[in-house]
């Protein structure tokens, strides 16, 4: 009997989700699985909608990339409750306050994905490189959008880097955006204005981080500057140095795994059960773009 | 004095029109009339959405059928797509007395997160029901807020529900202190399943709706024939109506049960209905709607309806939001953000004005129904995620053809 | 050589409406240069929709339109100004965000938006008229007497060959009116123009016009020199019966046992309404001179409670009132606006849901269940009780000749339990027939012991009705007659004549 | 209102027909007139966005001092402010117009990306000024589209527009193929950075215009005093904005110079209100827009002017797509999204009535700046991410009091 198995984006117009399913339809392909995907439109309902969607249409298994972890959990319930088996893709389930991302929410066939707060210790590492000795220096955070989780576990995992390598610094700065080049860049100016004597930028995301380069660069600032996720365009800037590092996130890899995960499950329905698929996150600096091929 | 009146003028009058073969004239008149509303009646602009919503239905079962996928028309599946519209539907049938009002409210997205928010934020300390209860008046509140600011104030509704689009928001932002929050007691969880999981048997109570309706336009048919005046369109609406309700008895058995919101949906939109079009509070909405000024100078409040439209859609909105919280046991601080958009256009899809004085909730029913089988059955055909938004926007804007064009008589209805 | 062919035509014009109403059937017209062309009919006979279709708003679906001796096709408004016919709207299509030189110059061609020869241009024409308007001010603030003065400069401002007005007379005062007057004699006489003239005062057509049109039920039944008529012949011509002519109010004097209704006590509004105490008993009408912009509209509205900054107290039977319309109307008040269309009726409703709007109760099954039925009765007795000129309750009341229009918002007030009427400019665009009846509505109302308060820039007519009249000047009641003592001459001498001294006031209020 | 009062009488006076002794009391009446008109002029309806703004910066500069940060004032920081706004400001400068000839457009952010996405996607291949021109034609079209839909099939503009913003989106899905697009030819690179990036010197042209407008605004003057009408309110603005041009050449030193895209903002937005308010134009556009009917009465292309309103601002829109490519030679799909809100909220905040008719291009400009301004200070104060959202909705709302307020006599304006 041939198998199909449902992929739930959480928004297909945001290149990392797209990458992600790719990634999955591609291993799919190469399997020979039939795939259904489908797209939330980055609303929380919609894709409850579309995992319900996927449950009528009774297919062999389901990975989603959920919107929102702890609401994630309202459908994994349901799919096990119909015992289909579901990997989350990306972003862990249940509340990111109460468990760490290693510990997978029972129900789960498996969870792919990389530790946020490790993703940020590495950036954080990298910054311990650039940053001043034998002063305090002057961070300033670009958040991306408030209520991701990710916003405070990679600053979580950033400031652990930095003491832990005791090095002596303040953050004088720690302003949201909308995950935007355009408001990383305005953010950015504004920062410089009220501090000129920043000395390094932590975007939460590359798409902050080309759009602060240009702030930094337009306002004559020295201020070094560190994105996180590997995209394209993150990567090229690293090339042509207007960014000093990033860490590399790998959406692709990421559905590829999610797809042999799900594979594996409903093949031998007796497989592991809540296993953590870990994605590491490699520091990318211009010494080091080999590090990371990217994939969005 | 009536006497008095008729004496002097229409006698002699009717002799005046006479003179100029009025009579005939009169005859062949009102037979017009009589023809023109038949047009009318089932005429594209009268009828539009449901003919849309019926040919995309039409469409999309065709394509599965022809695709050789499962039955598009099951009644599982149908059951599906009501659920997954409810709550836009519920919101958006306030959202059309609100219009009709001659308002407008964009915040209600943020209002529903809101509610949405108190729910699930305090289920676990004092319970599920006080909750609700908390988040309802939250809204309510939210609403008044509104309706203060453009009433009293008397600033464009626009930019006010703009504004507390985003300070809403915000206090949403404040109050989960931009984290997800989740309910754990598990009796506050049951609670929340009682309220919005499960289904209801609905076989018998949709024949006894059906029924009435049936009975009930027969007897509006019957009695405007026997005065031999031009039918009026509700009692077809109801004749129609009745005739879905068997219907959907018919091919869901007596074992028919629909998922808890779409009942609550179907009881909210039928009550709306009701008031507005049956009663002299309706009446008094539209004639608000239609010209303030005129409605205030008849006698009509016209203030404080237009305040009670802004609440009663805040107050959907509070609903919606805790259906939202109830369904997942858990809130998000960007939940549902955007879907006043689509609210809106369900609405507006429903043929409901934007200047106020017209529009019908089951219609915008019919758009919120729209919207979401297009999505669903983007779903079923597995299509790609790159043209589902060309397809959309073509369908919407297709959809709003079909009964503008339709005829451009009565643009204000 | 001109002057032989008359320079505008109608052969056989029709026009049926998309709701299968037939408004023209077949109307021959014939104006030619230098006279004034009086076009006169019942409410709905079909003037205004001849009017459109001359000015190319409206597309006649029969017959041929003839100017200087060629056969024309024009379906644009500015096809017919290029032509040489400029129009004046019933319902007077202004843009109320701009101002009044803009407005009057709004068809205006050329590079620039504000230049000093359309001030020149404007000016000159306040002197050809002998009538000034601020031009800087927003047309939105107007009263709807100027607005229909600005109309008129609009439509000289083209310089066009043939003026059509409709009803340009309807709802000014006699001041304003003799204005008019004065523009067309002028434009007529001195500049030779044709000038097609829709009016329903007699007397004026008998002085104005040189040739009369009569339309009846969408036909010409009359088209003669006007010296050839006399106002009887023509009433008699445009209703189709004998008309009797109402006397002055007979001086039966209200008894003094009547209950008194409606008491007002130091009723004012800031600047509009200076304080005023008044009662009127049952049975008795009091009538209310003034010119325009004297205030009687604000004094109706201060008592409707429809004005929000009134002070003062109102009570009806002796009951204060609650300053809320709402509150007004529960206890038995009814006020019949000047402007029918922007405050009487609502838009998107029928004829039968405009009449049963201020008083659904009466109409409802347990008081809150409209009964389709009934309130389609009604709508069909107002229908025959005013003689309103449509086929069905199921007319739109946008589908309604002005006049017809205005029936209804009168009719609206006529089957609930009013006991004092406030009735602001009733017969506004009236025709004769329907306005005697109205008159007589009025006395009858009266005569059934209600209290009436009627607004009228006509004063034989307030004359006609009214037992008492008050004289209002700049928000002031300046003096109180007796209705069979005082006269017409009276009431306009005390009214204040010409406009110039009621000017003097207004600054006091602004200043105070 | 009393000035018209009274002028309608003064008129004999003017007039010549000194029937009533009219002089006098015609002088008394002008100077009512003058000292009416100056209450207007400075009142909060005329002026209210301009206060708020120039409150909004009293009060952020003001908390910036007292927290000791550096000077908030700073041309650096205003040129900041300017630039960070530009892209909205152009857009909305547009609504605007399109929102005075009584439509709507929520199309715009979809076209914007569309065209940034063609820029992108061409300049490679293409070179980047011809890409740039397709950008437009593309832009130009979508603008057709919406125009042609809403005018000649009589759809409602939201709902076309909400359809089409669908749609478009959708296209730059599918152009993209939900990828970033980015530009890696260095001369097409090159060629952005020279038009988007860098900045002018502007201190000349700055003096230049600031002279003329203080010039003009005197002529007006005195012209009006001459002719002893009361003064038009535009000449004080001509006189305001005079100054303050000078005002920052003053600060900004010979050497002033401002990012590109605030030049062309600054551009665009002149040419536009010169058209709107001083030529004829101008006028058809308000009138279209107050009453469509008045205007097609009055021989004005009542159809042709909507269509080009909605061909502007498809245009503008077009234009900010191709500077947001050009920023940083790259494009993701979902740029500028919800951006159509902001550029809405900056017209309406100018005062912009929603009815038609009734706009300026300046106020809109001193809306969009608010909206950034405030932005811009949540930055510099470093304020918690959590209350921004209700910050800023509360200044939003209150904004729009602040005129709305100020008087209630002109609902429509
Ligand atoms: N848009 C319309 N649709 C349908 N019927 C209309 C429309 N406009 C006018 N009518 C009908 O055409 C007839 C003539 O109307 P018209 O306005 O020409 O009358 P009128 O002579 O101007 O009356 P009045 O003196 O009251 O203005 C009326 O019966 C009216 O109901
Ligand atoms: N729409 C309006 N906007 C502003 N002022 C108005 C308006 N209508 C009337 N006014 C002014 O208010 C005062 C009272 O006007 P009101 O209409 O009560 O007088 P009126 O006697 O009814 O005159 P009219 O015959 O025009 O109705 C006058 O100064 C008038 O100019
Ligand atoms: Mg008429
Ligand atoms: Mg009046």
């Amino acid at each position: 009997k041939d198998i199909t198995l449902g992929y739930v984006a959480a928004g297909m117009q945001y290149p990392f989700n797209v990458a992600a399913a790719k990634g999955f339809e591609a291993a799919a392909k190469a399997a020979g699985v039939k795939t259904i995907v489908l797209d939330a439109k980055t609303s929380v309902e919609r894709q409850g909608n579309s995992v319900d969607d996927l449950i009528a249409q009774k297919v062999d298994g389901i990975a989603v990339l959920p919107i929102d972890a702890v609401v994630a959990q309202a459908w994994v319930d349901r799919a096990a409750s119909h015992n289909i088996p579901i990997v989350a893709v990306a972003t862990q389930v249940g509340d990111p306050q109460k468990h760490p991302v290693k510990d997978v929410y029972p129900k789960l066939t498996a969870l792919v994905a990389s530790d946020e707060v490790h993703a940020g210790y590495n950036a954080g590492q990298i910054a311990v490189t650039l940053l001043p000795k034998g002063r305090t220096a002057n961070i300033a955070i670009v958040e991306g959008a408030p209520g991701y989780p990710t916003v405070w576990q990679t600053t979580q995992g950033f400031k652990e880097a930095l003491d832990k390598a005791g090095i002596k610094y303040r953050i004088v700065a720690s302003q949201p955006t909308d995950w935007t080049p355009e408001k990383g860049e305005s953010v950015c100016q504004n920062m410089l204005t009220a501090h000129p004597d920043i000395d390094l930028f932590f975007n939460q995301a590359d798409d902050m981080v080309i759009g602060c380069a240009r702030a930094v660069r337009s306002a004559g600032s020295h201020a070094k500057l560190i994105g996180r996720g590997g995209s394209r365009l993150g990567i090229n800037a690293i090339k042509v140095g207007d960014v000093d590092g990033t860490v590399c996130i790998q959406p692709g890899k990421m559905g590829q795994l999610a797809f042999k995960a799900l594979y594996a499950a409903v093949t031998n329905p007796g497989g592991t059960k809540a296993q953590f698929v870990d994605v590491d996150t490699p520091q990318v600096t211009k010494a080091s773009l080999a590090q990371c091929v990217p994939e969005w | 004095m009536m006497n008095l009146t008729t004496s002097t003028h229409s006698g002699p009058s009717h002799g005046g029109n006479g003179s100029s073969g009025g009579p005939t004239e009169g005859v062949t008149a009102t037979t017009q009339t009589h023809a023109t509303d038949w047009r009318r009646l089932l005429g594209l602009r009268e009828m539009g959405v449901y003919y849309a919503l019926i040919l995309l239905v039409l469409v999309i079962s065709g394509v599965t059928v022809y695709t050789g996928r499962p039955s598009y028309l099951s009644v599982a599946n149908i059951s599906n797509v009501l659920y997954q519209a409810s709550l836009v539907a519920i919101i958006a049938v306030a959202m059309t007395v609100i219009l009709i009002t001659g308002n407008f409210d964009l915040s209600v997205a943020s209002v529903a997160a809101l509610s949405a928010a108190v729910v699930v934020g305090l289920a676990d300390t004092v319970g599920f029901w006080p909750a609700a209860l908390i988040a309802m008046l939250v809204s309510v509140l939210a609403g008044l807020l509104n309706g203060a600011i453009v009433q009293y104030l008397g600033i464009n509704a626009f930019i006010v529900t703009l504004g507390t689009l985003t300070a809403i928001r915000g206090v949403v932002q404040i109050y989960t202190d931009g984290r997800s929050l989740s309910v754990d007691t598990p009796d506050a969880l049951q609670a929340m399943r009682l309220f919005e999981s499960g289904r209801l048997p609905i076989a018998v109570p949709l024949i006894v709706i059906g029924a009435t309706l049936l009975l009930a336009g027969c007897y509006f048919l019957v009695r405007a024939r026997r005065e031999s005046r031009n039918v009026p369109v509700t009692s077809f609406g109801m004749l129609a109506a009745g005739v879905c309700c068997l219907a959907l008895v018919g091919a869901g058995g007596m074992s028919l049960a629909m998922p808890k919101p779409v009942v609550y949906m179907a009881v909210f939109t039928l009550i709306v209905w009701f008031v507005l079009s049956m009663t002299n509070v309706g009446r008094r909405v539209y004639a608000v709607g239609g010209n303030p000024e005129a409605a205030r100078l008849s006698g009509i409040n016209v203030k404080r309806y237009k305040m009670a439209g802004f609440i009663l859609c805040s107050a959907a909105a509070g609903f919606g939001g805790i259906l939202f919280g109830s369904r997942l046991g858990a809130v998000n601080p960007t939940a549902m953000q955007g879907a006043e958009l689509t609210v809106i256009a369900s609405a507006i899809l429903g043929g409901t004005s934007l200047f106020g004085g017209a529009g019908s909730v089951i219609k915008t029913l019919a758009g919120a129904l729209l919207l979401f089988t297009l999505t669903n059955g983007f779903n079923i055909l597995n299509l790609g995620a790159n043209y589902q938004g060309v397809i959309e926007g073509t369908v919407v804007v297709t959809a709003a053809a079909i009964y503008t064009v339709g005829g451009t008589r009565r643009r204000k209805r | 050589m001109a002057n032989e062919v008359p320079l505008l035509q109608l052969e056989g014009v029709t026009k049926t409406f998309p709701n299968g109403l037939t408004a023209l059937r077949g109307v021959n017209l014939e104006v030619s240069r230098g006279t004034v062309h009086g076009l006169l009919g019942a409410n709905g006979a079909g003037k205004s929709t001849l009017i459109k279709i001359l000015s190319g708003s409206l597309a006649a679906t029969g017959g041929r339109i003839v100017w200087k001796g060629a056969a024309v096709e024009y379906s644009s408004p500015k096809a017919a100004n290029d032509m040489g016919i400029a129009t004046i709207h019933q319902h007077i299509p202004l843009v109320p965000t701009l101002s009044v030189l803009e407005n009057v110059f709004l068809g205006e061609e050329g590079r620039w938006r504000r230049n000093t020869k359309i001030r020149q241009r404007f000016s000159e024409l306040c002197e050809r008229v002998g009538y000034w308007l601020e031009p800087d001010g927003l047309v939105s603030d107007l009263s709807i007497g100027q607005r229909q003065m600005v109309a008129i400069l609009q439509a000289l401002g083209t310089g066009a060959e043939m003026i059509v007005m409709d009803e340009p007379t309807a709802s000014l005062a006699a001041s304003e009116r003799e204005v008019v007057y004065r523009i067309v004699r002028h434009l007529s006489r001195v500049e030779k123009k044709a000038i097609v003239f829709v009016s329903h005062f007699l007397d004026e057509v008998i002085a104005l016009t040189d040739r009369v049109t009569i339309l009846r039920d969408g036909q010409a039944v009359v088209d003669a020199q006007t010296r050839d008529l006399d106002e009887s012949r023509i009433a008699e011509a445009i209703v189709g019966r004998q008309i009797v002519a109402l006397e002055q109010a007979t001086s039966r004097p209200v008894d003094a046992a009547a209950p008194v209704l409606l008491e007002l006590k130091g009723l004012a509004s800031r600047d509009k309404l200076e304080p005023i105490s008044l009662s009127v008993r049952a049975g008795e009408v009091v009538g209310v001179a003034g010119l325009l912009g004297s205030g009687r509209s604000e004094l109706l509205h201060a008592i409707f409670g429809a004005d929000p900054d009134a002070t003062g107290e109102v009570r009806v039977e002796g009951r204060l009132l609650r300053q809320s319309t709402a509150s007004a109307v529960k206890a038995g008040l009814a006020l019949v606006p000047e402007d029918r269309m922007a405050q009487g009726l609502v838009p998107g409703f029928e004829i039968w849901r405009n009449t049963t709007l201020p008083a659904l109760d009466g109409v409802s099954r347990g008081g809150w269940l409209p009964d389709r039925m009934q309130e389609q009765q009604r709508g069909a007795e107002a229908i025959r009780r005013l003689s309103i000129k449509a086929n069905s309750p199921d007319i739109l009341v946008t589908e309604l000749s002005g006049g017809n229009a205005q029936k209804v918002t009168i009719a609206k007030w006529l089957f609930s339990d009013v006991k004092v009427f406030l009735l602001d400019e009733p017969t506004a665009g009236i025709d004769i027939g329907a306005k005697t009846d109205i008159l007589l509505l009025v006395r009858e109302l009266a005569a059934a012991g209600k209290a009436v308060i009627v607004v009228s820039s006509e004063f034989e007519e307030i004359l006609a009705v009214s037992s008492r009249v008050l004289v209002m000047r700049d928000g002031r009641c300046i003096a109180e007659r007796l209705g069979h003592e005082t006269s017409e001459h009276e009431l306009i001498l005390l009214s204040g004549g010409t406009s110039a001294n009621s000017a003097s006031t207004p600054h006091a209020a602004a200043q105070s």
